[in-house]
């Protein structure tokens, strides 16, 4: 074999190795061995890659791990113990959570009967308490009216958590109005469907 | 030369729709007639922009409001232009417009361009990815929120229609009337010295079924009104046949 | 320092780029900044971890991007061709709204009548709300001219979806820059305030 050939080969194991290491990366479940054999036809090939992807990884903070007859990247087991991994469940906030949010964004600073009374129903006690707990809100001054009740606002975490600098950023109706998100009106008798104002 | 410009503004007349505003048509006609944007003639542009429009006209009454403003801007400039200059003042205020829109057409040239070169860039979850199987570390607590701005902007908004009540429009349904049924029937029927059909008398530019439906009802409509008051003939020679109008003044 | 204390410094900072690295990677939404300084106090050796591990991924088939102020690892785009991963196809928008995207992009911060002036035609119903449930564009300062009108930008995960490390990289920026197109001051159409619902 002349040196050409040696390099051509080279730049093609190269090349197949970032393939396999890229499918296992993006893929959402453990890769099997016989996918990864449609990916690299040649099995002498394939094993040299998952050697090599497993020794370059070995000492990295993200290990790359055989499982049963699958591969996948998993953080390394001396991180994971430091770092406490959890499968996170990811779910939405209740409606009355982010309706509850989106008032105090919108009127701080706001108190428990405004937000009521806009919202038209009363507040449960668990509803401020979880945005209370996620740190998106925060209590603002009292109101000088009688009993002075206390006042809700957001936070700077809640500026971080939507990408804002500043509250006024915040769409005002019109904008949203523009935008299309308040469809306040309802159009009827219309045979096609409207495109513009 | 001639032949070629009328057929290239019937193939742009098939296709307002295809347009996004004026500048858009204009950016289009300079295009099409290989103006270059550096070395452009505002005049000659003007007044391919009118004949346009002319054209446009008279096939589709109903253009936006946008292109006449245009239009309309287009035909001052071009008046400005062919008339002797009569003073510098005048001479760069014509200038400046003409230079004016000529910087709203690259630009709005440069917009297109990068917008197909941001699309033909790689994209995420197509081109390239991201982990498919995400680990996630948590410090505190176990559940992660997912909430993006738009769902809280679209939260407050419902909230804020629903606190102001509703109101219904009544949408503009685009129907055929039968007032304008009888002034077309009367202008099409001056000319006319034949028995002709009635469905040839409806306008064929209309795209949405229910129009067309209320266009053909109403010269129906029309073309009774017309026969009631003695200006026009109906002839129907059997049924289910072509109902055929004339003018009252031809007998045959 | 005596060779003793030079390993457990070399130890340490070993450690906290694992614990970088097994962070971003195990995430598949790109992660702050502020987020990465939380786990190693010291920016200085934050900065040096990311420059390594920028290095080290660069010729993997999984690559570490920078993407405005936050990371993410993705797989390096030199192989897009071969990775036949399934893929989501979303619908193509409309005409108006990578026109508008593009708009917002390049000429950001930008009012809704800036928009309409470049475009030369009023901003439909939908358009921007489209582009703001992608999450593609968000709201910006507000201007400070009469009005206070909101100003829009993209978002980070524009960045990301197309593969960009910061908006002076989107593509041709320079050349309509030099041309002078992105003067916002030049008006000649619509030139009063939109008058907004």
């Amino acid at each position: 074999m002349n040196t050409d050939q040696k390099n051509i080969n080279e730049l093609e194991f190269n090349f197949k190795q970032k393939i396999i290491e890229a499918f296992i990366f993006a893929s959402s479940e453990p890769v099997s061995y016989s996918e990864l054999k449609e990916r690299v036809n040649d099995v002498n090939v394939l094993d040299q890659i998952l050697k090599i992807l497993e020794k370059e990884y070995s000492s990295r903070g993200v290990n790359f791990c055989k499982i049963n007859n699958t591969y996948a990247f998993r953080t390394s087991s001396e991180i994971s113990e430091y770092l406490n991994i959890e499968k996170v469940v990811s779910k939405p906030l209740s409606r009355a959570a982010t309706e509850t949010l989106s008032i105090i964004a919108y009127h701080q600073p706001v108190t428990r009967s405004e937000i009521e009374n806009i919202r038209g129903v009363s507040l449960s006690r668990g509803t401020l308490d979880v945005l209370l707990e996620l740190g998106w809100v925060q209590p603002g001054p009292r109101r000088s009216t009688p009993g002075n009740p206390l006042t809700w606002k957001t936070s700077n975490l809640f500026l971080d958590y939507f990408g804002l600098r500043e509250i006024n950023e915040l769409p005002g109706i019109d904008d949203l109005k523009n935008s299309g998100l308040l469809d306040k009106n309802k159009i009827i008798f219309n045979d096609e469907p409207v495109n513009d104002e | 030369m001639e032949n070629i410009q009328n057929q290239q503004v019937n193939i742009l007349s098939l296709s307002l729709d295809g347009f996004e505003g004026p500048i858009d048509l204009l950016l289009s006609l300079a295009r099409d007639h290989k103006i270059d944007l550096t070395k452009l003639s505002i005049l000659k542009l003007a007044e391919q922009y009118l004949e346009f429009l002319d054209n446009i006209i008279n096939k589709d009454i109903d253009i936006a409001a946008e292109y006449l403003v245009m239009g309309a801007w287009l035909a001052f400039l071009k008046s400005k232009l062919l008339l002797p200059i009569e003073n510098d003042e005048n001479l760069e205020n014509i200038e400046n417009l003409s230079e004016l829109l000529e910087f709203q057409m690259k630009r709005l040239e440069g917009v297109q361009h990068v917008s197909k070169l941001l699309f033909n860039r790689h994209q995420l979850g197509t081109h390239f990815f991201k982990n498919g199987n995400p680990e996630v570390f948590n410090v505190s607590n176990k559940f992660q929120y997912n909430l993006t701005l738009y769902d809280l902007i679209k939260t407050y908004g419902s909230i804020v229609t629903k606190n102001e009540g509703e109101t219904i429009t009544i949408a503009n349904t685009k129907l055929f009337s039968v007032e304008n049924a009888l002034i077309r029937l009367k202008q099409i029927l001056k000319d006319t010295n034949d028995w002709k059909n009635l469905l040839d008398f409806i306008p064929k530019n209309i795209k949405n079924e229910l129009e067309n439906k209320s266009a053909l009802a109403s010269h129906f409509v029309a073309s009774l009104e017309l026969a009631k008051e003695g200006d026009v003939n109906i002839r129907q020679d059997s049924f289910k046949d072509e109902i055929l109008l004339s003018s009252k003044n031809i007998n045959n």
